[in-house]
């Protein structure tokens, strides 16, 4: 693989060997169906050139040879599809251990918020061998986070979260690209993402010393008067957040829907959109008041409510709150 | 037959013919024809313009990559650059070229009718073209638009501020020429036929015609009220499309692809159909399962409104619904891959000569089938996610819709030159330039693949220095590539003075349209013609001197 | 042979004739459809539920094929190409709203 | 050469003027050139009109798709919105366009049978019921206008969503939404509205000169189907509209 005649990308992360190795697929089947198709159109037409006297040998078709090359190529794509649906299905649905990462995409550049509080513009670094789950969301236009060597990429939308997750499993830097056109400095936004052997990633974490994320949200929480409604006592006049994340809610108007990330987000912003069953319109929008940083801020202070000590990085770093157990102030 | 279809007014002898070329020269004659033939004529003026118009920005493209630094131009003119350069080739010639020139002149000829069934609404939608085209050249002179020709919002509706509502209103216009050109073809091949001409004995060129049409009808509608509320989202700060304010951008991407995916087939077809005509006639054969290549057509224009999504597995959508139109995408391929077979197995037996239309048709059958394979990479999703937004994609639509729309026209082109100049081209330079054309084509595109698998996202303007050597291979073959088609230009104009003079029949075609004069009268057929036999008759058409009309 | 058959083919040589009614005949029709514009509306006040939507549909969708059938003579028209025109457009009309809808009903957000 | 056309006569038509030959029929002015026959000339123009009618019905649908999904979308500020629309004005001019229906099929009968009278009356009686429809939606954008729920900078919605007596705030950004989309498809409706009207006077003016024959009125036949469309686009318009959730 040469620097300056790059043919494959580096393998980076653990689909990336799954995607190479269906693509290997697909480009064996494609070389042999070009070789045989260009092979046929070759020797057909100067075997069968026109010669003096010789006239063309009439054929009206054959149901059962054009059937076959219906059914039979169908079938080696149905192949392809299901193959590919099955790792996409992988890229899709990121385990329940991942560590998360927010990343705001705004014109032309990459803010990264890690869960722990580090805060990074066009870089990311990670740990190999540890799930990571990005939460990723647009203040402008619409971006893509596109990892070549992760054969990953994700359309990053303004107004709600989209989401990526990978196992980075070979130390070093690797390009980070924007791949959904957003305007003049498009091909300028990008940066790198640094896989680092997790000792390494965890002298890089110490490095600097920066709240938590949720740790931000919970003072955003009582700042912006959150706590005085959204409380586990019964006087509470919004519904209590302890334990709903990734629950299904019960809405007043009988639909039920799962309590995640994009549901806390709209429910901050627009919040008499999905009203919970038993309470009343009563909640301000504060759409236009707070920032999307803030808002990853308030959504993973929502999360650190609900999670369970393994896995949480982020609550044992915070202080004042017990894991299972939410605070009331 | 040449002999004998002159018109009545001349003596016999006379050696100009009344056609529809000499039959008035004022240039208000031209402007306010009703003749298809005369305005496939000035849809061919036109559409060239565009096409060098838009090479023209192609080339500043591909120049600007030979660097990874952006050193050409501003990053903000080469956004425009790559719009025009896509605006341009998709709306201006890619979806009017095969079917507003070939298709406008050969309609008519080749179901024995005198004209299309509307004349007065064929004039209209070549004006239209035009009004939309000089729209489109006042926004680009006024500082041009730079949201890429896909106007995805929110971008086009409130960030980008170039003349996007211009540019949207040349799309929609240039739209409504294209549905009447639709709306004419469809008329008149329910209701024109010859008498005899039965759906199962017409030409695949009319199949593929009548499949585009349909597209044109049910489609392009959609794209263009979707440009409307673009527009209308913009000047009112509306939020049809833009999530801050309600609305959602993925919308716009569903109403969008519901056209502009089908739009490739629009393009694609009626070239398929200029490709079975080449075929049977090179190979004097019919074609293998005449009815599997006609309904393939049908099967294509159906099943291309079902796979719209497919341009969003990363954009957003549900898991399921990516899902389905995943599979649903691969349903597509199965029409796809029985016109290549089919074509391939019409050569075998056949008696087959290599005269430049059937160069192009191999060529086409060559890039078809690599830009057709290299779809299934991208309906398949776990691939697609990675190449999508990629120079992968570039390289596949380019080798479909530059690969197949320019080699099915420009063989279609050399074909039926005699028909509508009476002339032949020179057989030699057009062997040469057919050449360069696809290995110019290959040369520029194929690098694209592995650029797009390593990861160079489209739309860039300066790259990482490690993917510079892959572009500098694609400019120099795009250079290849602009000679090969520049050539035809010199050479048919050439031949319009020069050229050997063709008779009815240079090809000993099968075909109505092969049996009227070349130039054909105004009105097509001295009489009404009646047809008592199946289309590409090779069989039954005796074989003839083919040196006599291939020049040179 | 000069003067050429049009019957050859089916298609070629349909007579265009509309099965005229009475004018009676049309204003009944024209009588039905107030009628359901009235019930449409009345229907609207009574709480059915989900299916308020779907009964201002029907009511919405049997006079759009009343005026199809009758006003617009698809009905008894020898043609059956008009009718196949009209059952495209809702076809693929139907095409896009019902798998644009299958992505939005599907996603885990809105 | 090969397989002429089986015309014997092909020589013999070098004697006669080439389009002299094509017109079968001897006179019949409103026949264009280029067809074998008024029948075949009916019946490609009445193609036509269908065919155009399915490009008007894909031209709404894309808007019709917008609001499907916005509406399950956002479905409080729907109904908020639909509660503010002047449901009587909307059934009046549901009315008015059936009755419109009814005078159109009318003059296309007369038409039929020659009555040249009765069908610029109808006619005429069509463009006024079909200005009247105008007059009535001017009435409702005007009232739209005096209560700020024109989208825009002046847009400002408080209204609430009346679900059974329960009183729900809703986001006046999807309500602006609702009212884009009330807008943008009442708007595009009460634009071919205005043409169907000009086309309807022109059509009474060439009725009243004397264009149409009971053997030639395929532009009365034609333009009904137009007019019929515009209906049927009304009659869907109108439940998707103005009744959404009104059972308070």
């Amino acid at each position: 693989m040469s620097k300056y005649l790059p043919l494959w990308p580096d393998q980076a992360s653990t689909m990336a060997s799954q995607v190479d190795l269906l693509y290997i697929y697909l480009l064996l089947v494609a070389g042999v169906m070009t070789a045989l198709i260009f092979l046929a159109v070759t020797v057909l037409a100067i075997k069968y050139r026109r010669r003096p006297g010789v006239a063309a040998h009439q054929i009206e078709g054959s149901t059962i040879l054009e059937l076959g090359w219906s059914i039979i190529p169908f079938f080696v794509m149905l192949t392809f599809f299901i193959w590919g649906a099955v790792i996409f299905f992988q890229e899709r649905t990121p385990p329940a251990d991942a560590t998360e990462v927010y990343v705001v995409a705004k014109q032309w550049m990459w803010k990264i918020e890690h869960i722990e509080g580090q805060h990074e513009i066009n870089e990311l670094h990670v740990p190999t061998g540890q799930n990571i789950k990005l939460i990723m969301t647009s203040q402008d236009v619409i971006h893509s986070f596109y990892i070549p060597a992760f054969r990953l990429k994700q359309d990053v939308l303004p107004g709600r979260y989209t989401t990526l997750w990978f196992k980075a499993t070979v130390p070093g830097r690797y390009h980070l690209f924007c791949a959904e056109y957003c305007g003049t400095m498009h091909s300028g936004m990008g940066g790198d993402i640094v896989v680092m052997k997790p000792e390494d990633y965890a002298l890089w974490m110490a490095g600097g010393s920066s709240t938590p994320l949720a740790e931000n949200g919970r003072a955003l929480f009582s700042s912006l008067g959150c706590s005085t409604c959204h409380r586990s006592d019964v006087k509470g006049r919004g519904p209590d957040l302890a334990g709903i994340y990734d629950k299904p809610v019960q809405l007043d108007d009988g639909r039920t829907v799962i309590a995640d990330d994009n549901y806390v987000r709209e429910s901050i912003l627009d919040p008499t959109a999905k009203i919970v069953s038993g309470f009343k319109p009563v909640m301000p929008a504060f759409q236009g008041i707070v920032t999307d940083e803030q808002l990853n801020a308030l959504v993973a202070y929502v999360k650190s409510l609900s999670q369970p000590a393994q896995g949480s990085a982020a609550l044992q770093n915070a202080p004042a709150t017990s894991p299972g157990q939410p605070e009331v102030q | 037959m040449a002999t004998t279809s002159i018109p009545a007014s001349q003596a016999p002898g006379s050696t100009t013919k009344l056609n529809y070329l000499n039959n008035g020269h004022t240039l208000r004659s031209w402007l306010l024809t009703t003749d298809h033939k005369r305005i496939a004529l000035l849809y061919l003026l036109s559409v060239t313009a565009f096409f060098f118009l838009g090479g023209f920005f192609a080339m500043l493209i591909r120049l600007e990559l030979l660097t990874p630094e952006g050193d050409l131009m501003q990053a903000d003119t080469y956004n425009k650059v790559f719009t025009m350069h896509g605006m341009i080739m998709v709306f201006f010639f890619l979806i009017p070229v095969v079917p507003a020139v070939l298709g406008n002149f050969l309609v008519p000829l080749m179901v024995g009718a005198k004209d299309l069934a509307f004349p007065r609404i064929n004039l209209l939608s070549w004006y239209l073209y035009v009004i939309a085209g000089a729209l489109f050249l006042h926004c680009m002179l006024n500082g041009g638009v730079d949201t890429g020709w896909t106007f995805y919002t929110p971008y086009s509706t409130a960030a980008s501020n170039t003349n996007v509502i211009e540019a949207g209103l040349a799309v929609f216009i240039v739209g409504f020429s294209s549905i009447f050109t639709g709306l004419n073809f469809i008329v008149t091949i329910h209701r024109m036929r010859a008498p005899g001409l039965t759906w199962s004995r017409l030409p695949l060129f009319i199949w593929a015609h009548y499949a585009t049409s349909l597209i044109m009808i049910l489609g392009t509608p959609v794209v263009a009220i979707t440009i409307v509320l673009v527009a209308v989202e913009r000047v009112f700060h509306l939020g049809i499309f833009d999530p801050r304010l309600g609305g959602d951008p993925l919308l716009f991407q569903h109403l969008f692809w519901f056209y502009s995916h089908p739009a490739v087939y629009i393009m694609i077809l009626p070239s398929m159909g200029v490709i079975s005509e080449l075929i049977t006639c090179f190979s004097r054969k019919r074609v293998f399962g005449y009815k599997f290549v006609a309904l393939s057509s049908i099967a294509i224009a159906v099943i291309g409104f079902l796979v719209w999504a497919h341009h969003m597995f990363v954009a957003g959508i549900s898991l399921y619904a990516a899902m389905v139109f995943s599979f649903l995408t691969f349903l597509v391929g199965v029409p796809s891959a029985v016109k290549v077979f089919n074509w391939t197995a019409t050569l075998y037996k056949g008696s087959i000569t290599y005269a430049t239309p059937m160069l192009y048709a191999f060529g086409f059958i060559g890039l078809f089938t690599i830009g057709g394979l290299t779809g299934l990479f991208l309906g398949t999703l776990g691939i697609d996610v990675h190449v999508t937004d990629t120079y992968f994609v570039v390289a596949h639509f380019h080798y479909v819709m530059v690969g197949g729309v320019v080699m099915g026209f420009l063989g279609g082109m050399h074909f039926w030159w005699p028909k509508i100049t009476g002339r032949m081209y020179p057989e030699y330079w057009a062997r040469l330039s057919a050449l360069l054309v696809f290995v110019g084509f290959n040369l520029t595109f194929f690098p694209q693949f592995v650029l797009g698998y390593v990861g160079m996202p489209r739309r860039y303007w300066q790259y990482p220095p490690e993917f510079q050597v892959l572009n500098v291979l694609s400019t120099a073959g795009a250079s290849v590539l602009a000679v090969g088609y520049i050539l035809p230009m010199i050479y048919f104009l050439w031949s319009l003075r020069y050229g050997p003079i063709a008779d009815a029949n240079p090809w000993n075609a099968a075909g109505l349209e092969w049996q009227t004069a070349s130039p054909p009268p105004t009105f097509n057929f001295d009489q009404t013609p009646v047809v008592t036999w199946e289309a590409y008759n090779y069989d039954e058409i005796p074989e003839k001197e083919l040196e006599a009309p291939v020049a040179q | 042979m000069a003067e050429p058959e049009h019957n050859v083919d089916p298609d070629l040589t349909i007579e265009h004739e509309h099965t005229t009614h009475s004018n009676a005949f049309y204003i009944a029709i024209g009588a039905i459809l107030l009628v359901l514009t009235v019930t449409t509306a009345a229907v609207a006040f009574v709480n059915l539920g989900p299916f308020n939507p779907v009964v201002a549909l029907l009511i919405a969708t049997i006079k759009a094929t009343l005026v199809v059938l009758f006003f617009m003579h698809v009905k008894g028209a020898s043609e059956k190409l008009t009718g196949a025109v009209v059952v495209s457009g809702f076809f693929f009309l139907a095409i896009l709203l019902s798998l644009s809808l299958a992505d939005y009903l599907t996603r885990n957000w809105r | 050469m090969h397989n002429s056309p089986a015309t014997p006569g092909s020589t013999a038509a070098q004697t006669v003027a080439p389009a002299a030959t094509m017109d079968h029929e001897a006179f019949n002015p409103a026949l264009r050139h280029h067809f074998a026959d008024a029948q075949q000339q009916k019946n490609a123009a009445s193609l036509g009109m269908w065919l155009f009618i399915v490009t008007e019905i894909m031209f709404f649908g894309g808007m019709f798709c917008a609001y499907l999904i916005y509406r399950v979308a956002h479905f409080n500020a729907f109904a908020a919105g639909s509660q503010q629309l002047n449901i009587w004005l909307g059934a009046v001019n549901t009315a008015v366009l059936i009755v419109s229906s009814v005078t159109v099929v009318l003059a296309v009968k007369a038409a039929e049978s020659g009555k040249r009278k009765v069908l610029v009356g109808y006619l005429v009686v069509t463009v006024l019921l079909g200005l009247t429809f105008l007059v009535i939606k001017g009435f409702e954008y005007a009232e739209k206008f005096e209560k700020h729920h024109v989208p825009g900078p002046t847009f400002n919605f408080t209204e609430k969503f009346d679900d059974n007596g329960k009183q729900i705030p809703v986001n006046p950004k999807e309500a602006e939404l609702f009212f884009s989309l009330y807008f943008a498809m009442t708007g595009m409706h009460a634009l071919h509205m205005i043409i169907g009207c000009g086309l309807f006077t022109g059509l009474a003016i060439m009725a009243w000169k004397g264009h149409f024959t009971s053997d030639y009125f395929t532009p009365i036949e034609n333009g009904g189907l137009y007019w019929h469309l515009v209906d049927i686009i009304w009659i869907y318009l109108f439940p998707l509209l103005y009744l959404i959730s009104r059972h308070t």
